[in-house]
């Protein structure tokens, strides 16, 4: 059942032009909301320290003082209860955008999240939508240790009822967090700390970009090819995208042609982008800074293997190889998907 | 059902003992005629998922005093938000029965069309709702609660909970952040003496959750005797406190949980099983007004004939409707009706 | 890295003969409990209605009785504090087993499970051992609802640092319990109420069957070849075993000639096993109760597709559709794994 | 650090007195030492990932008089459960610096072998564990305690959490349950102010945890003035109860977070910032001890000596060892040391 068809129904939303001015994609998100917030009174923000703090990691700065105290909350650390809390308020009509500080945390709040804000839709017949945004940080690469570095994008879209985008860059940080508010369903929205451009955390050169400063949707959905090429494919997302891309730079100098896909969305997984780039291509590296096995890069695998079992003459992954991530500096960047991976298994996927 | 201006004890009129009475009736006929239907088609032998309503069920006789008395104060504009035995709330809360029975059979004529359930009863129409996981039907309350004051409302959002739920850490913080941000919200404990199987004194360490209410800074009262008026009169207060704008408050009534868990509970572990029966409330509240002359005999019989018919009316839709379609077993998921992770 | 010479260093116990005594999964359990409790003063068990009740889906009948209430405690509706109070226990040496009533119910807890059981080892460099055991009940087909028939084997095994098993017998049941028990790793493990074999529900017909009175081991991590085929590989788990191999049976009549591997553990995954019977007959059906995305599923074609992308001529899914379990026996049915749905996947396969 | 038999401030003598103020100085002296290091080499522009130690830090300044007063009574069979922000109980429990600076360091030698980190502290020797996940430390920590009473020692299981973590759901559960089974448990609040940005006022409905005792039927005390001495005598009754089987109690403690909430937290959120410096605990003890007459200015330099040494020793020794070997990084995921769900 392809969904080439499906969403041929649905006019697709237009991305503009990126334009000249430039952004981080924390200011992205920032603007993204704030933005919404001026259209829809019933938008509102809730979370730790999202407002005289403006956000850990700087997703929320400047809301406090733009729309005051009864629409950007900070709240006790207590997420099952103020993400319910958010759950409740979309079920009468509001659309929160709730903050969970870090992804890692998802183990106190998980019922909230996975038995609530994802499956009331289904258990009342679609009678009731919850429309809210679930924004949380993911990603390590900082020695924050194996409690505050994890990606667990795996985890979300394996469970029904909601939504997960992970952009990757500030253009589609905007239109993807716009489409995030504007979506009648749960969005649980994704944000690596490694592309806010934050600045007292190392960043990838990609993360201050070209973002059009109108309102404008990223589809939920929709994959990107992120750079086109013809000898294998890179899947991948959120930060991993830049290594991916770098390396792919540094290879075509030596006559490999490397195509990167990024996904930007896993629920829904834009399946047809994965057939597309594995079909023109017949090598796929996967690259996923979450857990390696049971998650985002075995459905890769499956996706391509359903549609066609033949159509791959190589397939690897890239990702943590099923261990927590470790403190230590030495240790932690021998399980992240550096470039120094990711370019050793696309060499090895082209046998060079 | 909303009573009259009355908001205690004392002072509750002829006419609003009556209707507290015809609501705790409602309810145990409904809950009669379920547990009938239930138990009708698996035998020989107890099955739990054959027969026309399978599953899991959790009936709330014994508890009718807790719905009658609170909700006689909200009308549906107010939200309701129950546990996995939910069905005495939804009644006196105001849902309607066909819909409800509809759910619980699994139609497509049910208030989630079938794909809910018993334990998943949500009515946009009285903003009721319910969890079948303990303690986390209240942190959405909190949002009700929050949207209801956000939209310049005195509606309130009632949370109710048994007492193995009070526990729960979902709880705690629901109780915490809604003293904290003063939101119109009654929280709502059943004590039943039970959690399945774990009496009340292996699962808490205070005999009263009345007691945590200090915890928050709120009022907490404990209600004893199972009695409808006191549970009205505590809940009066306890709405009108948050109507107003006074935050929230925490109700315990130590109420009586009539049959098993669940159907098919053969309660080995109950050593008050003989008793029970005795403590049934609604025969000591129909002999109270009888006594007290508020009611005849024949208001009694014609109470119960309306109750029955209104529930066997939708017993009887509920078996008339059809079964949701296997076709439109992928629907809902999302909103946009895109079909889960896997399009 | 093949895992073949891995564990070829230590000697496998050997699994003895059945013999002829009979006992359903849920006695099978009890009495690899109770054996173990009697050899090992440390063992332990919690958990809510695990005492005078005996377990709502009676794995633990019989041992209140047996070891009394200071070796078997109910406890509130408190997952974090008793699965935790299981880590500490664990941690000071003890051998808990903790009964999680409904894996549904992780929500609650999930921060316990993974970011502490799983955790501790490993971010203590090997100096803290965490030998506990994590008990639940999966699984679906008798209109609980949403919220009490999930799998989620995969949203476990996602995750690093815990052993997961999942019998579908009560022979393994018993070896693997053993063997839970004794490990000095965290173990999750999930049995489905369709194994159990209660009085209550409609159980498959193996669910009753031969059990050696003695201690044994079944190994954790090895999976086992539940029928011999040719033609086409059923790769599956837990009560899906027996629909699968009903259909095997079923199928055998009309010559095609199924082969059914239970996997019995998600973590270690037996990959060899998986790619022996995948290279065996080319085609593989994947049959699992879990979601289907970002699970299992696809954990088995990325295997078999990392291994030689080469091998399969074709591959299919029959899982639950990415919905919530609804709670009509007909909206049920339509999504859970049913003989029904196997044997079209199967005939599919084969092109028959 | 184990004090003498006296338990109550007022019985205090010198030595113990001393002996309190040295433990002071010596955590102070090792959080100064780290947020030297720290930042020694994050400039210019501060990153948070570059440098010898890397990561988030969480440092404990201000905050010793708790870890003093409560660790005093502990001997290192007693467990002793902390947090994000662990250095202060680990020292003052009696943990070795020379593992504990090398974790922080992430090397080799560290207590973890540099998996752990700052936040993620165990050292089987002192039963001291950590988390970096708010208030879930204490769960564990009732499984100590349980394991300490299954064993017949008379050992019990101090859990240390921050105010803000009191209003998460482990913490209830946790309280409820070391109650109804009467562990031997204190659970310390360290009431700093601030859950990182927000103020106490903006995320607990009460102005005092002790409160909160009453909500499991424990004691719960509150000391203010951050004083060592007043810890003292309310941890050394708590750890009496526990030890004699009384069952648990809680202590919240008014103290103060001296610096950020982590290194390169500006705290632009903090009106008392310029207050702070004047609040340092450590001063208004050594003034107290001084003008006692129970220490000489040479005593007290004495004191900074010794702890200079001791620390410079241990980050020396952190510094002087190896880093993990990258070829080692899928090591310990488990103690059969199968690799994890590849294997
Ligand atoms: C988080 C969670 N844990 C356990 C259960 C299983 N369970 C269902 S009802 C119940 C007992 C509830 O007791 P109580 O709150 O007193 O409500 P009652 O059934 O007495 O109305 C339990 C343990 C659950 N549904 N959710
Ligand atoms: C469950 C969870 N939620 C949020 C956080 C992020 N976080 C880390 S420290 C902190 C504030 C803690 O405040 P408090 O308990 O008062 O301790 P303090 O930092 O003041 O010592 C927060 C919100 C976390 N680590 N875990
Ligand atoms: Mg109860
Ligand atoms: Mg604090």
């Amino acid at each position: 059942m392809s969904t080439v068809a499906e969403n041929a129904r649905q006019a697709l939303p237009v991305e503009p032009d990126a334009g000249n001015r430039r952004l981080n994609t924390a200011k992205a998100i920032q603007e993204a909301i704030g933005s919404q917030m001026e259209r829809d009174e019933s938008v509102f923000v809730i979370g730790e320290d999202v407002g005289a703090y403006g956000g850990i990691f700087s997703s929320t700065t400047g809301l406090l003082e733009r729309f005051g105290p009864k629409r950007v909350l900070d709240t006790p650390i207590s997420e099952s209860a103020f993400i319910g809390l958010g759950i409740g308020a979309a079920v009468e009509g509001m659309r929160p955008i709730v903050e969970l500080m870090f992804v890692d945390f998802f183990g106190v709040c998980m019922d909230q999240i996975y038995n609530h804000m994802a499956k009331i839709h289904f258990e009342s017949g679609g009678n009731v939508r919850v429309p809210m945004v679930l924004m949380t940080a993911t990603g390590g690469g900082y020695s924050d240790g194996s409690q505050h570095s994890q990606s667990l994008w795996g985890t979300f879209a394996h469970l029904p009822g909601m939504k997960v985008v992970v952009p990757s860059n500030p253009y589609d940080a905007k239109g993807l967090m716009t489409a995030a508010i504007q979506s009648d369903d749960p969005v649980v929205y994704m944000f690596h700390k490694g592309v806010m451009g934050l600045a007292w955390m190392k960043k990838n050169p990609r993360s201050i970009a070209a973002v059009p400063a109108g309102d404008y949707v990223v589809p939920i959905g929709k994959a990107k090819v992120a750079r086109e090429g013809t000898d294998v494919s890179i899947v991948t997302l959120s930060l991993s995208v830049h290594h991916s891309l770098d390396v792919a730079e540094k290879l075509a100098g030596e006559g490999i042609s490397v195509e990167v896909l990024d996904l930007r969305s896993l629920v829904p997984l834009d399946r047809d982008a994965i057939v597309a780039t594995a079909a023109k291509t017949g090598r796929v590296v996967v690259v996923d800074e979450d857990y390696q096995s049971f998650g985002l890069s075995g459905e890769i695998a499956a996706t391509i293997a359903e549609h066609d079992p033949g159509l791959l003459k190589s397939f690897s992954r890239v990702c943590v190889p099923d261990v927590p991530i470790p403190y230590a500096r030495e240790l932690e960047y021998a399980v992240l998907p550096t470039p120094v991976r990711i370019e050793a298994a696309v060499r090895k996927a082209v046998g060079a | 059902m909303t009573l009259g201006t009355t908001e205690r004890a004392a002072e509750l009129n002829a006419r609003d003992r009556r209707a507290l009475l015809r609501q705790m009736i409602l309810i145990r006929t409904f809950e009669e005629a379920i547990l009938r239907e239930y138990h009708a088609d698996k035998k020989p032998g107890f099955d739990i998922g054959a027969g026309k309503i399978p599953g899991e069920m959790h009936l709330s006789a014994g508890q009718e005093p807790v719905a009658a008395g609170v909700c006689a104060h909200l009308g549906p504009g107010d939200a309701v938000t129950a546990t996995h035995r939910p069905h005495h709330l939804a009644i006196a809360h105001g849902m309607k029965l066909r819909p409800l029975a509809a759910e619980i059979f699994g139609r497509e004529t049910g208030l989630g069309r079938g794909r809910g359930g018993h334990m998943h009863l949500f009515d946009p129409e009285t903003h009721f709702s319910c969890s079948g996981i303990i303690a986390e039907g209240l942190p959405p309350a909190l949002g009700q609660a929050f949207a209801f004051r956000h939209a310049g409302a005195d509606n309130i959002a009632v949370a109710v909970t048994g007492e193995g739920a009070a526990n729960a850490g979902a709880f705690h913080e629901s109780l915490n952040l809604a003293a904290l941000w003063k939101l119109p919200v009654v929280v709502v404990v059943e004590d039943n003496d039970w959690g399945i199987s774990v009496a009340r004194q292996s699962s808490t360490a205070v005999p009263s959750n009345a007691v945590r209410g200090a915890a928050y800074g709120i009022p907490g009262v404990r209600v004893e005797g199972n009695d409808v008026e006191a549970v009205h009169a505590a809940a009066g207060e306890a709405v009108a406190r948050a109507r107003a704008g006074g935050g929230p408050s925490l109700i315990e009534v130590h109420t009586l949980r009539l049959w098993g868990h669940f159907e098919g509970d053969a309660q080995g572990y109950r050593p008050d099983l003989a008793d029970v029966p005795g403590r049934d409330p609604i025969p000591v509240y129909e002999k109270k007004l009888l006594a007290a002359g508020v009611l005849t005999e024949s208001d009694l019989a014609a109470l119960r004939t309306e109750a029955s018919e209104l529930v066997e009316d939708a017993v009887a839709f509920a078996i008339a409707s059809p079964a949701p379609s296997p076709d439109e077993a992928l629907k809902y998921v999302f909103a946009d009706q895109t079909e889960g992770a896997r399009s």
